[in-house]
């Protein structure tokens, strides 16, 4: 797939070849997660992508890693990144200032299926901590064609308060929305926290949702796990369940062989993937 | 069908050279491996597997991609320039040649790996039948005809003479450029030498490798085989087989800072090194026996369930001969074979 | 090789080792790969001959993490390898039951020049045969023991182990050679021969790591040029110096620990004679600190972790 | 091979902090002269400098490589310059040994108040680098420009 490289107009280069974004705003969400706002360097996106695509960030000379875009494809003016500080390229990114420029390439990946199997579905969106990002995607774009889509549920579980992702949005927005739900919990009691206490997946099954729904499941692999046992157990099947896999990447097209499980490569086949897609990959990920 | 005699050979490298880059198997320190051809080199036909493969010249262990200029803040980015100028690869062997299709498949599918593609666009292919066949061998598990290679042009190597079959327009063109030096002639010589070499393929002791238990199918059942656990033990966990391998396609990107730009670039990577698939967030594969059994998985299921049936193994042998404790594809296949019975 | 199978059967048997560390043969002679025996009737597949060059002792790293002993078959040169781990805490002594068995050279099949080899007659043990015979596609060829032997045994440490729990076969002496003939020649070049020399020899390297991940001395958990921290973790070839620098690092890091056990030259996949980094570093410690064998004791101060006060200058003594 | 006249060495010294630094330091103040093109890295003891730092710098473009460190017996630090003595006599061994020229790597003692010695000791390293020409063998080439 080539195209035609906007800092070299003509030259058609190839996909492994970034482009240069500038950073147009940065929010401390947590003590650990910034939301990166980028444009192109004239204004505008750098490109346009899907709800739960991914885009490879690169910061010369450190290195360069596949973080999903947070911001709605239903967002005309910037892409968002909401990036945890837990390695050497992040802990570099979260010292960027506003203005300072990165590299970027993408959208790579496959997207949640919000034009097919989501439409006119109602919808479960069980998130942990930093998990939140792919789903934010999805959300904003099912909140944007709110006709498109039935009921929203939204459970969002983090470590404490602080540490909850974009909570005045989920709050002053989401829950204010038509039909929607937001249900909120942190692990442990803290000081201030009127709202739940308690794990995600215990907090699903005390809210027992009825099956007539999917499931969009993403967080820490262990909330994963016992989300997924939760469902089942409340009589979802596997069908109706989505998730996202993350792996070591390279190259974002499917050929460096790093994010290879099975047949599958995680940055070209998914990283959005059904459950029963899952259970039929060699126990690896 | 043409041939120049085999003292001519030297006149028939400085033609092609003076045309545009020539690539074939030279002698230096020892071992032979290709190397783009000067006066000086040491030319080496006679050597029948090279260390490393050919794809070097079509995916280079080490290429720049782009070049990042930082100047008062603002980035730049200088893509590498894609090849633009001919070059011809000569004395590929069957296996070798089959090697490119496999990594045709993983570069030229889409999204295109433009590098790559420029290179096979300029890249011609003289291909030499193999007339001593090793024990090692066993491309014909793989359905390649080590007497009859593929390749724009193909090429049988007597104790006289070098004989030449042009079997593309690419091969055509580079024949026409090389009149003056080729003599046509029959094709008898060239029969008798591919019987010759077939009749050595009977008595190799690879011929009778069974893939019966591999391919698409393989992908779920042999994985969670208790074989693997027999078998990796002695694997050092270096990258011996995967940087010999003709087909073996995983890279790196990496950045180097010259101090005037930072240069991005890729280079091979081995699924055997403990840390290809490590990150910040953890590794997927934690112990040596599951990145052993993904170099051979994906080889032997994987790839043929990705393309049509076809194993991303072209039986060189190269592994079979290089492994520092003698662990390999046929070991692994055979292993499986036995569990099939 | 009975004796050997018999003698680990017993031990296994007896649970006073929980697993035998050898080799085994596989479709040739010289064809023979490391491995571990769990049960006494695997262990009918325990094999030894003079192919048997792989050095058995860095295994016991990872076999000292499981449960019992591991009964390890070591020839004299491999002992000075697990010495020098155990002096280095890296494996336990009591996790390792060692016979220490004869060693009479060890052959390659890489030294055996013929095209098409099929097998190699001549290279049994205890019953080897000056004269080796090599069946190939091609005919049968005949090529002298000596001449398949592994450069290490030509110039070959001594034949005596340095650590054993009991001792089963013969040895036999194969020095031929003076162990810093190929150091003293290359000192004795121009500069710009000796750099013309290395430089054909490391333009070979393809950086597949297999000298470092054979080498027993080579026990860190995290190589410093896996490291991601500097541009050091590089897999690419390249510049020649990219391998000059992954060498001389190599060895340097090995230096005064390096027993000479020669694995890094018998692996290369390109032939690189690597050996002559080490034996550089042996040669010159010898001569400026004092004769130094890295793991014949457990007591002895390494060169590189001790000093005196009145040591050499460096660069003294050069052009 | 001929030298440019115009052409000036890039020369690195790695300095000890306790020593040859200030050492360094009283060279300025005492205004004696040295060659600009010496670059100076600061470490924290002459041992600290292993052999990667050294190929480093030559990768990197240095034409000369020079470690400072303490008088024997005055390491800050007691004995850390002994250490460093035995492996750069080793290391500078093996340069050699590969077809190094021998003169672009050197080791020098050089207390505090040494400016004296830290000046002549840059001027007479540059000179003999400079004689040497650019260092070809141990570059890398992705850093010439």
């Amino acid at each position: 797939m080539m195209h035609e490289c906007t800092c070299f107009p003509g030259f058609a280069h190839d996909v492994l070849v970034p482009q240069v974004g500038i950073i147009t705003d940065i929010r401390e969400e947590t003590p650990d997660v910034k939301t990166f706002r980028v444009n192109a360097p004239g204004g505008g996106k750098l490109f346009e992508h899907l709800p739960g695509q991914c885009a490879m960030l690169c910061l010369p000379g450190v290195s360069e890693a596949m973080f999903s875009i947070t911001s709605s494809p239903t967002n005309r003016e910037y892409q968002e990144f909401s990036i945890k500080r837990c390695g050497e390229l992040t802990n570099q990114l979260h010292s960027l200032q506003v203005g300072d420029e990165i590299l970027i390439r993408g959208p790579y990946g496959n997207h949640f299926p919000v034009e097919t199997e989501l439409k006119g579905k109602n919808l479960l969106f069980i998130a942990g901590g930093i998990g939140l990002a792919p789903l934010r995607s999805v959300i904003n774009y099912v909140l944007d064609n709110r006709d498109n889509y039935g009921t929203v549920d939204i459970l969002y579980g983090s470590r404490s308060a602080d540490d909850l992702v974009r909570r005045d949005e989920m709050e002053t927005v989401w829950a204010k929305a038509k039909d929607v739900n937001v249900y909120m919990t942190i692990d442990r009691p803290q000081e201030g926290w009127e709202g739940h206490v308690g794990f995600v997946p215990a907090y699903l099954k005390e809210v027992g949702f009825d099956t007539n729904k999917v499931a969009l499941l993403c967080g820490p692999p262990i909330m994963i796990k016992f989300c997924l046992q939760a469902l089942e157990e409340m009589g979802f099947s596997k069908e109706q369940v989505y998730t996202t896999l993350e792996l070591r990447m390279k190259c974002g097209i499917g050929k460096c062989g790093r994010c290879n499980i099975g047949t599958k490569y995680v940055c070209k086949d998914g990283p959005v993937f059904r459950f029963d897609q899952v259970d039929a990959l060699p126990n690896e990920y | 069908m043409f041939r120049i005699q085999r003292e001519n050979l030297p006149g028939l490298y400085a033609a092609i050279a003076a045309e545009s880059d020539l690539f074939l198997p030279v002698k230096a320190a020892g071992k032979t491996n290709y190397a783009l051809w000067s006066p000086e080199c040491q030319p080496d036909l006679d050597t029948l597997k090279t260390v490393k493969s050919p794809k070097d010249v079509f995916f280079p262990q080490s290429e720049n991609l782009y070049t990042c200029q930082r100047d008062a803040g603002k980035l730049s980015v200088t893509p590498e320039k894609h090849r633009d100028t001919p070059f011809v690869v000569l004395g590929m062997k069957a296996c070798d040649v089959r090697a490119v299709a496999v990594l045709d498949k993983v570069f030229l599918s889409a999204p295109v790996d433009t590098y790559y593609a420029a290179r096979r666009e300029m890249g011609t292919i003289v291909s030499l039948a193999c007339g001593k066949p090793e024990a090692s061998c066993f491309c014909g598990t793989f359905g390649i005809d080590c007497a009859a290679p593929e390749g724009d042009v193909a090429t049988w190597l007597t104790e006289d003479f070098l004989y030449w079959n042009p079997q593309s327009e690419k091969g055509t063109a580079l024949t026409g450029k090389l009149t003056a030096l080729l003599e046509p002639c029959g094709e008898e010589t060239v029969a008798r030498e591919k019987d010759g070499i077939h009749a050595i393929c009977q008595r190799l002791p690879l011929k009778e490798l069974s893939l019966s238990n591999w391919g698409a199918e393989a992908a779920r059942k042999n994985f969670d085989s208790p074989i693997w656990e027999e078998l990796y033990h002695p694997c050092l966990a270096c990258g011996t087989c995967t940087f010999v391998c003709p087909t073996c396609q995983c890279y790196d990107i990496k950045d180097f800072d010259t101090g005037s730009g930072v240069q991005r670039y890729r280079c091979w990577d081995s699924c055997m090194y403990s840390d290809f698939t490590m990150m910040a967030a953890g590794n997927n594969r934690t112990s040596q026996m599951q990145r052993f059994r993904q170099r051979f998985m994906h080889k032997l299921a994987y790839f043929p369930a990705n393309y049509d049936g076809m194993f991303s193994c072209v039986g060189c042998g190269r592994c079979v001969d290089k492994c520092p404790s003698h662990l390999n594809i046929v070991k692994v296949i055979k292993a499986f074979e036995k569990e099939g019975k | 090789m009975q004796e050997m199978i018999q003698r680990a059967k017993a031990l296994l048997e007896s649970g006073q080792v929980s697993r035998v560390l050898g080799w085994k043969k596989g479709e040739t002679e010289f064809d023979v790969e490391p491995a571990f025996f769990d049960t006494a009737e695997s262990l009918d597949g325990l094999f030894y001959n003079a192919f048997c060059g792989a050095n058995l002792s860095k295994y016991l790293i990872e076999a000292g993490k499981k449960e019992g002993k591991t009964l390890v078959f070591l020839k004299p040169c491999d002992s000075y390898s697990y010495n020098q781990l155990l002096r280095e805490h890296r494996v336990e002594r009591e996790k390792a039951y060692i016979i220490g068995i004869g060693c009479k050279g060890k052959l390659t099949v890489n030294k055996i020049p013929f095209d098409g080899i099929l097998s190699v007659q001549g290279a049994d043990y205890p019953d080897y045969s000056e004269n080796l015979t090599v069946e190939t596609l091609y005919g049968t060829k005949h090529i002298s023991y000596k001449e398949a032997m592994l450069e290490r045994c030509h110039v070959c440490k001594g034949k005596e182990h340095v650590v054993y729990d009991e001792l089963l076969g013969e040895s036999q002496d194969t020095v031929d050679a003076e162990r810093f003939a190929q150091v003293t020649a290359l000192e004795a070049m121009a500069p710009e021969e000796r750099f013309a020399f290395f430089q054909a020899e490391l333009s070979k390297c393809i950086r597949c790591n297999a000298c470092r991940n054979v080498c027993p001395a080579c026990s860190c958990r995290k190589c410093v040029f896996d490291s991601t921290a500097f541009d050091s973790a590089q897999k690419a070839n390249t510049t020649s110096f990219e391998e000059k620098m992954f060498h001389v690092i190599r060895a340097f890091h090995v230096a005064g620990r390096c027993t000479d056990c020669g694995e890094c030259s018998r692996v290369c996949p390109q032939g690189i004679p690597l050996h002559l980094f080490n034996r550089k570093f042996i040669k010159d410690i010898n001569t400026i600190y004092g004769d130094y064998q890295a793991g014949a004791d457990l007591e002895s101060k390494a060169p590189l972790t001790s000093f005196r006060t009145d040591d050499a200058e460096p660069g003294v003594g050069r052009g | 091979m001929p030298v440019n006249e115009n052409w000036k060495p890039t020369i690195v010294a790695f300095c000890c902090n306790w020593c040859s630094y200030a050492g360094a330091d009283l060279a300025g103040s005492s205004r004696l002269s040295y060659p600009a093109d010496v670059k100076i890295i600061k470490v924290p003891c002459s041992c600290r400098v292993n052999p990667m730092f050294i190929l480093r710098a030559f990768e990197k473009g240095a034409d000369g490589v020079i470690l400072c460190g303490c008088h024997p017996g005055d390491c800050h630090y007691s004995t850390g310059n002994y250490y460093a003595r035995r492996r750069m006599t080793l290391l500078f061994s093996m340069l050699d040994y590969l077809g190094v020229e021998s003169g672009r790597t050197r080791v020098e003692w050089v207390s505090a108040a040494e400016g004296v010695k830290f000046s002549e000791t840059m001027n007479s390293f540059v000179e003999k680098v400079h004689g040497l020409g650019p260092c070809v063998r141990l570059g890398d080439l992705r850093c010439k420009k």
